[in-house]
């Protein structure tokens, strides 16, 4: 029983990765019905540097987020930000890529031309993540500055996940929405390949924050330390020999890695 | 055993209950009160042991007594939706039975189609097609020249909510009211028949009061499914209860709490729900037995 | 046997096929005068009910016409006045069915008002008293407010001709209205029905109430294999049967 | 009229059916073809109105072709899940319907409450309680000593869905069965009884038999039903239809389409279970009639 | 009237109380010695069908004491061998219902072994030759493999008596089993009743059929409100009731 989590990990040659499959291109299902996606990659070269083999879980984000992982899974990789309330029921690493968040409006749109001009508009944003938070003005995360926006949205629109809004902006200028507010990388995905010929949606302004994003692990799980401490020292040598940054560059077109 | 009570000249009125049978009466009442005890007892056990479990699971219950008001704030939306859902859904069920049992072949395709494509597809699949499909449609007519339509088509989340259940449920309750039609006897519909009724006045006014008897357990068993299945339309962003549960459960990494709670919540509207359905249904049921 | 010129009833050459193959009835004639009480007797499927609903259309015969005081319906016919035609029928026919079929929803009361109400358009304090009236004359009067359920068979059945009644009927079917009672309970439907037979009502009545064949009916008719088999007045009927059938069967009947 | 027919001397055989009558029963052959006709026609407008309907909005059918077989390769799953549940829900619910009817408190008790929870709570919270909570439990009780169990509790995915819909079905199913057993006539009981039956074999020989011709209708319909609730399994991360539907949909942001043709999987199967459950009926209608 | 020291049947002083308050039967005492057949008479709702029902324990007596055949139950007591004497008691008495009852599941055949098959544990192929002569006996060989909805009531009713009789009863009770029948079928039943009867089966029978209770039956007895108003051989009741209410009750019933 006192056994600790990297000790398991080792014994069954296997280490269990959770991931949501729902969000190209950090986690999604490639042109072959394959998983595929940046934290994928990642995933992979861990295990290979563990000197284990990895197996993917794919479960809803509902279920990741209900906690009490037990042993389904011993780590998630999926881009999460480490926030304080998160911080109560996870063990974070360090981050391994940092995420700038981005508004973004219609196509079709010629009003709106600076971040101001979002004034009393409708803005959709996901449930539960750092940009809904933002947007409250309610946003934590530890060593990270944020620096507030000094207009304010007429109604924020939360939806499920970040495919809702960016469908719902889709529908027309003002159909629904008039701008959404998420990650950069989500919407140049959204923008070279999604709605068939790409999602009639264009960037607005500047990146207003960077989050970083950490693997996380179950705090309930007993002896995870060890684990946590190998993690971040594979995630070191990633950062250190350039894998992280090539994947970055395969996956994002840029670099998201920022300097330890 | 020949004079036992042939003397008797009045044996209309009932003699009294020999002591003997008292005795085994109140044997029976004896057995019936301890079963009673039993049954108490037995259930709290179980409750005992449910709790037990929750206890064991290791749930945060502070957690989840600090958010209960939050999330109780949603139940208005749940039980708006849901009301103004099942009203929907009785008034299509009726047009549908009527539908199904036409011998008009449009009406009857209709109905028919209706009832085959809305029960055979995922309720989730026609959350979406009225929140997402509706406007394109509306959009795709614009484009034809109709201007005004992709405003109207682009419904609000809860109305395109109440749409996709009201619309679901109705499938499925046109054929419990179309079996509710079916069950009334013959001899009902003959003898309205043969007082000179149209087959209109008929339903109206013999088949339809019966029916709505037969109708009315299956219905509220209905609205109780349909309190559940209103979580739906948090897809769509709308804050009710779920919704507000799912959200508390993601910030904090406790959804197994929220979901819980929120179980919980739904189970006791429903409890109340059955209970007012049972004291319905035997209040028709002494309808039925004329004492009114 | 009388021949009428103007006869209440007139069936002429009435056939009768279910499902395509199954000839129930095979060319029925009868005529019924006005104030006539007929009873027709005969073994169980040999078509006595189906002539019945026949008569007020509930079935649709297959082939020959049906007369009801002067409206004419003629089978297979498409015109555009036959629904309204049927109906009109069916105001001027009340029928008694042997599972009485009374309104279980409704009081007593609102049972019989039902027809005249629904039907022929008549306010509701019009309808009541002749209702009220009506249950007298059956002696229901105190069940006036009660539901079908609380009754016995013979009240339920007593109730049901009473409905009838309230629309006025030029004449009145019975379907074995005794045949689902209790011995005790017929005696009180079959006297209702001598009563009606005696105020002049026309009647046709399905019955195995000897009682009311033999001292009530004008004429006994004898069905089998959807055909008649003899026709009479009761004594020649039950006394002087010509078809050893006819004697047959009533043996049986009479046990 | 008099001599109509009393001069046949066999009226047993049947006459022959009259010209007039064969006119009749032509005309009524020709208006049930004429309507058989038009019922085609609707039907075909229906369905052109409602392809025409998915062209407006515009879909990109090339995208939906392109996944057609990606998605189809989870209908093994889909299928596996709601058999197996489906199974289970079966057993359940024959012995949740005994313990409903049974007069030991014990077992009535954990009928009616096991009935009483599972109807009232949302099947998406009990998924969560049988693949997350349970470990719980398992790791519970491994700290209480007893080793071997926490492993024994994470079930996998597959398992855990056809646990979560097997019980969840069961308990709406023991309903069914219920009323199915109680619709069985008193007489046949009590003629089981003067036979000297005891109470199990009056329900083994007489009135199970009975009850299970009632059951099967809206057992096979709870079939479909669950045929398409199975898609709840895919939140655990089973690849069947819907999560291969939803997970393609998320990547290109076309979920309308992939919803659409997921939906119209489900529809296909729903329509062939359809299908195969009116056969099953007519035959089993026609045991009743005797004619084996 | 025969004192006999050991009789078949045995009852004493029974009573039924339905819902704390109906008192159903008020001490009914009765003795039926072996080969005696018995009709009972009575108004609707007097207490027949109960009293037959508590003999063979379908309703508990909830005072008295029922003896068949040698075995004797007493209201109200909870002795462990109570259920077995129950079933024993069932075994002993075949029990004729008015609706019939034959499990519509089962063929005819069927239906007749199921009794000796699963209660008596026999083997089908001990079963099936006694059924077959049973089945011969009332007449229907050839309705072997039918099922009962293809049935006549009469034919049924008679299956019925044969699927009692497989089970070797000593004692069978028919509670009106004619009265559910068309008028032209009720003799065939009533003459596999007269030969049981002549075959010096112990039979108690609720029946209007006065053939029966004339001809057949040993003894009469009319009940009324749960109590023997008269009693008597046939002769004495229908030629010289003592009583005035059984008068009144008769001529009711024979019309
Ligand atoms: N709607 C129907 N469809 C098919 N066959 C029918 C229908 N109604 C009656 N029949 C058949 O027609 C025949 C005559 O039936 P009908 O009810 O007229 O007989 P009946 O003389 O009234 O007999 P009973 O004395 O039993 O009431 C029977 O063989 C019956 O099965
Ligand atoms: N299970 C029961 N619960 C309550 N009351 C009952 C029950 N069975 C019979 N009764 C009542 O007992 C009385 C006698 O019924 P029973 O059936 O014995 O009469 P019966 O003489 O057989 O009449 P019938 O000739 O109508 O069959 C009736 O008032 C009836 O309503
Ligand atoms: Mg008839
Ligand atoms: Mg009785």
């Amino acid at each position: 029983a006192g056994k600790s989590v990297l000790e398991e990990i080792l014994g069954a040659n296997t280490i269990k990765v959770s991931t949501d499959a729902n969000y190209a291109p950090q986690s999604f299902l490639n042109d072959k019905g394959e998983l595929e996606g940046f934290d994928i990659s990642v995933a992979k070269e861990v295990a290979k540097r563990l000197g284990v083999k990895v197996k993917f879980i794919t479960p809803d984000w509902d279920l990741i987020t209900a906690g009490k992982w037990g042993k389904r899974w011993d780590v998630s990789i999926g881009s999460m930000t480490p926030t304080a309330e998160r911080k109560n029921a996870l063990l974070f690493t360090l981050p391994y890529y940092s995420s700038p968040a981005q508004f973004a409006i219609h196509k079709a749109n010629t009003t709106i031309k600076t971040l101001a001009d979002l004034t009393g508009k409708t803005i959709g944003v996901a449930t539960e993540t750092t940009n809904e938070r933002y947007l409250q003005k309610n946003l934590e995360i530890e060593d990270v500055k944020i620096v507030y926006q000094d207009w304010k949205p007429g109604k924020i629109k939360t939806y499920p996940t970040d495919a809702n809004h960016i469908e719902d902006l889709s529908l027309g200028d003002g159909a629904r929405l008039d701008a959404i507010f998420t990650s950069r990388q989500t919407l140049a995905e959204a923008i070279r390949s999604g709605c068939g010929k790409g999602c009639p949606v264009k960037m607005l302004g500047d990146p207003t924050y960077y989050e970083p994003l950490s693997f996380a692990l179950d705090k309930s799980r007993p002896n995870s330390q060890t684990l946590v401490d190998k993690l971040n020292k594979i995630l070191k040598s990633m950062y250190d020999d350039g894998t992280l940054v090539k994947l970055s560059e395969k996956f994002y077109h840029t670099n998201l890695i920022p300097k330890l | 055993m020949e004079n036992t009570t042939t003397d008797q000249q009045t044996p209309i009125i009932l003699s009294r209950i020999p002591p003997e049978a008292e005795a085994t009466l109140h044997g029976i009442e004896v057995k019936k009160t301890r079963y009673r005890r039993n049954l108490i007892i037995a259930f709290a056990v179980l409750i005992t042991l449910m709790v037990a479990t929750l206890i064991i699971i290791g749930l945060d219950f502070k957690f989840m007594i600090k958010w209960v008001p939050f999330i109780l704030t949603g139940i208005g939306y749940t039980l708006l939706v849901s009301f103004l859902a099942i009203s929907l859904a009785c008034f299509l069920s009726v047009a549908g039975a009527l539908g199904r049992l036409s011998l008009n072949p449009v009406l009857n395709s209709i109905a028919t189609s209706y009832v085959s494509l809305v029960r055979g597809t995922p309720l989730l699949v026609q959350v979406y097609m009225w929140y997402i499909a509706l406007p394109q449609i509306g959009k795709s007519l614009e484009d034809l020249g109709i201007t005004g339509v992709q405003a109207l088509f682009t419904l609000p989340a809860i109305p395109a909510g109440i749409l996709a259940l009201g619309v679901c449920y109705g499938a499925y309750m046109t054929e419990t009211v179309r079996a509710g039609i079916q069950s009334i006897k013959i001899g009902q519909i003959e003898a309205a028949k043969a007082l000179g009724m149209t087959n209109s006045q008929a339903m109206r006014r013999i088949i339809f009061p019966q029916a709505v008897r037969v109708i009315i357990p299956p219905v509220s068993n209905e609205f109780i499914a349909m309190i559940k299945d209103s979580s739906l339309v948090s897809l769509m962003g709308v804050w009710e209860l779920s919704f507000r549960a799912i959200k508390i459960g993601r910030r904090h990494f406790q959804s197994l709490e929220m979901l819980i709670m929120v179980a919980m919540i739904y189970w006791v509207m429903c409890f109340i729900l059955q209970l007012v359905q049972e004291k319905i249904e035997t209040h028709m049921a002494r309808g039925d037995r004329g004492t009114s | 046997m009388m021949e009428n010129s103007n006869p209440m009833i007139k069936i002429t050459n009435v056939h009768k096929v279910f499902n395509k193959k199954l000839h129930v009835l095979c060319g029925i004639d009868l005529e019924v005068n006005s104030g006539e009480t007929i009873v027709i007797l005969g073994p169980s499927g040999s078509g006595k009910s189906t002539l019945l609903r026949c008569i007020n259309l509930l079935e649709e015969p297959t082939a020959g016409s049906i007369e009801v005081d002067g409206t004419i319906i003629h089978a297979g016919e498409n015109s555009k006045q036959r629904d309204a035609q049927i109906l009109d029928i069916r105001k001027k026919t009340g029928m008694c069915f042997q599972s009485f079929n009374l309104f279980p929803h409704m009081t007593v009361l609102e049972n019989i008002i039902e027809g005249p109400v629904t039907v022929l358009k008549q306010q509701k304090n019009e309808a009541i008293p002749y209702a009220e009236e009506l249950l007298d004359w059956v002696g229901l009067t105190e069940k006036r407010d009660e539901h079908p359920s609380r009754l016995s068979g013979g009240q339920q059945q007593r109730v049901a001709i009473a409905r009838s009644l309230a629309m006025k009927p030029a004449v009145m079917l019975f379907d074995e209205p005794t045949s689902a009672l209790d011995p005790e309970l017929i005696g009180e439907v079959v006297d209702v029905m001598e009563r009606l037979a005696k105020e002049g009502m026309t009647i046709i009545a399905v019955t195995h109430e000897m009682h009311f064949a033999r001292d009530v009916a004008d004429r006994v008719l004898i069905m089998e294999q959807g055909v008649w088999l003899e026709e009479g007045t009761p004594e020649q009927i039950f006394s002087h049967p010509k078809h050893q059938r006819t004697r047959q069967f009533l043996t049986h009947i009479l046990q």
